[in-house]
């Protein structure tokens, strides 16, 4: 492929995720107050459309709308940074993601350590956010989070390291091929727990939601922003979200394989289930305190995840012979 | 390099050398540790460009995803002071002088050092590493290992040694 | 692999780490005690095993670790070290809380030089010289209580990486312009003004961690503010680790290329002018004999600079020649400080007949370090100028000569006051014994806010153990056998 | 080849520059890395000019990736404490030691 042509793939493929994302995150908000309503027996959000079904438009009108405050003390330029740094490398992300077989962006040669490495710039833009706002629940809330980030980042990554032995290539197609017959879930399931429950830390979630705890921070790194830059943090929670689930069908439930529908469909379902399942996880269960959360990533899933590697060699010599 | 190729390089390498030299110049800590992480990040396309994925994908997970989250870190740990731009103290005089000197030297050989282009990249670049390092460079990996052990017990007896 | 054995002297420093790792995990002092005495015992075994594999040679690991000539005498050197310096640090700083992790920071730098000086290609040097140096900033900043342990390690630290920044890009320079990272480089490579530059990176480099001049800046503060067995080991290890990889680098190029000779040559006058002249004005032994380190570099790298075989072999040897002398010197310095008698030069009066002991072997130190015949130290100045005399450098010897006799002049002065002087009266508040003239250099002990605080002579006398004075005896009888015998020293060179 | 060199000279001489003129602890640690990333570009360079197959410039520069980020660990561990007791990350403040 020229440059130019690409430059304007990309430039397409950005815009394309860019708008995904977006309308994800509009989904996805009302999914989850719609879950959330269910699991603790309310209805959730009903009045604005039919069975509140525009409740997050409307919310995403008044955000666009609101007047975009900023605290007098706080650092002008990490201040607009902050937010934009963590949902770029979720928009990002999307670029390796197989929707179906033409559906990805650059089939990279590193495409899983892509997708690991790219993420991780957003620990830099929670530590700006935080620490811009001149706020002591931002800064608490920027710190946790971040060190939470880079904690969970070893063993998640760990854990995909084993996949990446069983299908022999940094590759996500090779990945996929490798999952033809039987998905890396049958073959790795401890490495998909890890992965999950890891991922959940990542994109700070219950039970690991600890830089945003409301009853100690208020809102964490982003008390002090509203607005549009507030909905930029959303967007990058929900986008990181998605793609996170994405990827754990990539790496563990065989991506868009699958009988009769087609790769498209069969990839969203698997997808969509994940997300499910972490909504499901949030309201259930309560959340952990900052130095549990710690040594949960370094005594206990540390271990687990070299665990898993043994794991998987041993699974690389049944699938061989 | 294609034509293309070579565009895209000078220009993100302008884009390398303006955020290096304002993370150097800066007088404020956070925007120099931010112009730095886009000078990583560009050095990271750089490496694209040249065909080293591999090494652009660890530069990005290693240098912006560790080190300059390490670098805030240690600034807002030790923020309280710094938040204003520095005051002086700063020798610019010779510093310059010698810089220019070493850097006018280098530019100056590396015109006349006439070296080949380079020939078509090998595409399987994560094979090609991987044999590299369990083969001819196995013993630099293990080496690797031995390092990182070191810095993790040294980092931790200079962080503890504080506390007594 | 019929030649594996070849490694068993760095599988025995090896081994030292993992004990260093087993000690950092034990809480209690006597089990620790216990593993660094076998970590000592087990590197004298490893020097033994090393003395008897002289003479043979095999490459590993695709040519990555060289075992040779050079690697083996270098290892027996870093053993004896690492024996020394463990002992010494088995009541030091060994005995503190954080004491496992001293011996295992200790062990992985050790490791890092052992590795060094087998390095068989550019990428393994580099990692290596970074093996040696990180854990030794912690090693430097070890002695927590003080707040300037971590100021000396924050500027060794800050010039070190600088160093291996321009080292780091000294070396890719290199692998461009040679297209291979096998060391030595070939010799067939021309003279592009790149290579040129590159080794001049690379030289500034290791100029770095020799503390060569106008490089040495960090060496004092560093040696200063650290524990005396750490500044024992950084005098001698890491840099006789880096004369080896330099040799190795320099060698395929013989005496061929001439600029980077000259500007060898330049550093190595500069290094021998400023470390004596530096160590004159100093008041603290610590600072003085710091300095001293300084000089001694320059005159290794006299015999690279003459770019001879005999100069470049003699530059390796020159490193365990002093070293003895300079390890046992810095151990009196922890002896003194351990009885609370500081470390300024003025309270050395009268030491003769205090301490007589340690005065004696003080004395042998210096004079070995002066370079009299018949004591260690000698042997080494000897067999770097003659190489440099053969390499056609006479007026460096000649400078290198006059140097010899000017250092006498602080060395002297050190054994005058020791034994001519009459002591300050009667010691029993070491501060005062520190006094006037402690001030200016400010390394007193007792003006140090963390300082050991003063003991009762007895307690004092008690908590110098064992160890520590075996130590000191031990590099005693080196210094005084390897002066009488030269012949070990040349025949374990080869 | 010519672009890559020359930009990596530049690179090098801005980060010396840094080093040489700057004194905040955190700054002269920025400036070292810029001249690290400058011996990097030379050396992924390089890995395609010779043999490309054994990618031993590569290999070079992803572990002198790793040892920048050890040497930023440790020095930046240190970096902290030094604040904690001087109040200051600036090397000239943290004066107690004399020439």
């Amino acid at each position: 492929m020229s440059g130019a042509a690409t430059f304007a793939w990309g430039a397409l493929w950005g815009a394309v995720s860019l708008t995904i994302v977006g309308a994800l995150t509009t989904v996805l908000v009302l999914v989850e107050r719609k879950i959330s309503g269910r699991i603790q027996m309310r209805v959730g959000p009903m009045h604005t459309g039919p069975h509140g079904l525009l409740q997050t438009v409307a919310d995403i009108v008044k955000l666009l709308f609101k007047e975009d405050v900023r605290p007098a003390r706080a650092d002008a330029m990490a201040f607009r940074l902050g937010p934009l740094l963590t949902a770029v490398p979720a928009v990002l992300s999307f670029a390796v993601i197989p929707f179906g077989a033409p559906l990805i962006m650059r089939d990279l040669n590193v495409g899983v350590l892509y997708f690991l490495a790219v993420p991780g710039v957003t620990a830099v833009g929670l530590l700006l956010a935080g620490w811009a706002s001149y706020d002591n629940y931002s800064f608490l809330g920027g710190l946790r989070s971040s060190a939470q980030f880079i904690s969970y980042e070893i063993p998640r990554t760990l854990a995909v390291v084993g996949v990446v032995m069983l299908a022999g290539s940094l590759r996500v197609s090779a990945v996929l091929e490798a999952q033809r017959t039987v998905p890396f879930l049958v073959l790795e399931p401890l490495g998909f727990v890890l992965y999950l429950v890891t991922t959940l830390a990542e994109v700070n979630r219950t039970p690991f939601d600890i830089p945003e705890a409301e009853s100690e921070l208020v809102a964490g790194y982003h008390t002090e922003y509203s607005g549009f830059r507030w909905a930029l943090f959303f967007l990058a929670e929900y986008g990181a979200l998605f793609a996170a689930s994405a990827f754990a069908t990539v790496l563990f439930l065989g991506g868009g394989n699958g009988p009769l529908l087609p790769a498209f469909v069969w990839f969203l379902v698997k997808t969509l289930a994940i997300v499910f399942l972490t909504m499901w996880i949030r309201w259930t269960l309560p959340r952990f305190r900052s130095d549990q959360l710690m040594r949960l990533a370094w005594k206990v899933f540390l271990p687990l995840s070299l665990v898993n590697l043994v794991l998987a060699g041993l699974a690389m010599q049944v699938v061989a012979g | 390099m294609s034509g293309g190729q070579s565009m895209l390089f000078v220009l993100v390498g302008v884009v390398a050398a303006v955020s290096a030299l304002y993370a150097v110049l800066t007088r404020q800590i956070l925007r120099s540790i931010m112009s730095l992480g886009a000078f990583l990040t560009a050095v990271a396309v750089e490496f694209y460009v040249l065909a080293a994925d591999f090494v652009s994908v660890v530069q990005i997970f290693v240098y912006v995803g560790g080190v300059v989250v390490l670098m805030l870190f240690a600034l807002m740990l030790s923020a309280s002071g710094e938040r204003h731009p520095l005051a002086g103290a700063d020798r610019p005089g010779l510093g310059a002088v010698l810089a220019y000197l070493v850097g006018g030297g280098l530019v100056v050989a590396s015109l006349g050092a006439g070296l080949p282009e380079p020939g078509k990249a090998p595409a399987q670049t994560v094979d090609l590493l991987g044999r590299s390092f369990l083969g001819g460079q196995l013993f630099a990996f293990e080496l690797m290992g031995v390092v990182l052990l070191a810095a993790v017990v040294a980092a931790l007896v200079v962080a503890r040694g504080e506390r007594q | 692999m019929g030649t594996a054995f070849l490694l068993l002297p760095k599988a025995g420093i090896g081994l030292l780490v993992v004990v260093g790792l087993v000690a950092a995990s034990l809480p209690g002092a006597g089990a620790r005690r216990a593993l660094v005495l076998a970590g000592a015992l087990l590197l004298g075994a490893a020097f033994v095993v090393d003395i008897g594999l002289l003479g043979r040679s095999a490459r590993f690991f695709h040519e990555a670790l060289v075992v040779d000539r050079l690697s083996l005498f270098a290892d027996s050197v870093l053993l004896t070290l690492g024996a020394v310096v463990s002992l010494a640090a088995l009541d030091g700083a060994v005995a503190g809380k954080d004491g496992g992790d001293f011996l295992l920071l200790f062990a992985l730098s050790l490791f890092g030089a052992s590795v060094l000086v087998s390095a068989g290609n550019l990428i393994v040097i580099f990692l290596a010289v970074e093996l040696t140096i990180i854990p030794s900033f912690a090693l430097v900043a070890f002695r927590g209580a003080d707040r300037r342990s971590f100021e000396g390690a924050l500027k060794y630290f800050i010039l070190s990486v600088l160093a291996s920044a321009i080292l780091y890009y000294g070396l890719s320079l290199i692998y461009g312009m040679t297209g291979t990272v096998r060391v030595p480089l070939p010799a067939q490579v021309g003279s592009s003004p790149l290579l040129l530059l590159g080794i001049g990176f690379m030289l500034v480099g290791f100029g770095f961690k020799l503390a060569a001049f106008p490089f040495h800046q960090w060496l004092p503060d560093a040696f200063e503010v650290s524990h005396p067995e750490v500044a024992a080991f950084l005098a001698v290890g890491p840099k006789l680790a880096a004369v080896v990889a330099l040799v190795r680098i320099l060698e395929g190029l013989g005496g061929q290329s001439g600029a980077w000779t000259a500007a060898l040559a330049w550093m190595a006058l500069g290094t021998m002018f400023w470390g004596n002249l530096a160590a004159f004005r100093q008041a603290g032994l610590r600072r003085m004999l710091a300095y001293s380190a300084v000089a001694h570099a320059g005159y290794a790298l006299v015999g690279v600079a003459a770019g001879t075989p005999q100069g470049m072999d003699g530059a390796v040897l020159y490193f365990a020649a002093y070293g003895s002398a300079a390890v046992g010197a810095f151990l009196v310095v922890a002896l003194l400080e351990r009885d609370g008698l500081g470390d300024a030069i003025a309270g050395l009066a009268g030491l003769g007949r205090r301490r007589p002991g340690w005065a004696a072997a003080l004395t042998v130190f210096l004079i070995s370090l002066v370079g009299v015949p018949l004591f260690a130290g000698f042997w080494g100045k000897f067999s770097v100028f003659l190489g440099a005399v053969e390499g056609g450098v006479v007026w460096l010897v000649v400078l290198g000569v006059i140097n010899s006799a000017v250092s006498f002049g602080y060395y002297g002065n050190v054994i005058r006051k020791m034994y001519l002087e009459a002591p300050p009266g009667r010691v029993d508040k070491p501060a005062a014994v520190a006094g006037p003239g402690a001030v200016p250099a400010g390394p007193g002990g007792g003006a140090a806010p963390g300082a050991p605080p003063p003991v009762a002579e007895t307690g004092a006398r008690a908590a110098a153990g064992w160890s520590l004075r075996t130590a000191l005896w031990l590099t005693v009888g080196l210094t005084l056998l390897l002066g009488v015998v030269p012949g070990l020293l040349f025949g374990a060179l080869g | 080849m010519t672009a890559v060199l020359v930009l990596s000279a530049v690179l090098f001489a801005i980060g010396l520059f840094g080093v040489l003129t700057r004194r905040n602890a955190i700054t002269l640690l920025v400036s070292v890395e810029v001249m690290m990333n400058a011996a990097n570009l030379n050396l992924v360079a390089f890995s395609r000019l010779y043999q490309p197959e054994l990618m031993t410039g590569q290999v070079f520069a992803i572990l002198g990736i790793g040892v920048a980020a050890c040497e930023a660990a440790v020095g930046l561990a240190l970096i902290l404490t030094i604040y904690r007791r001087y109040g200051s990350t600036d090397v000239d403040r943290v004066r107690l030691l004399r020439e």
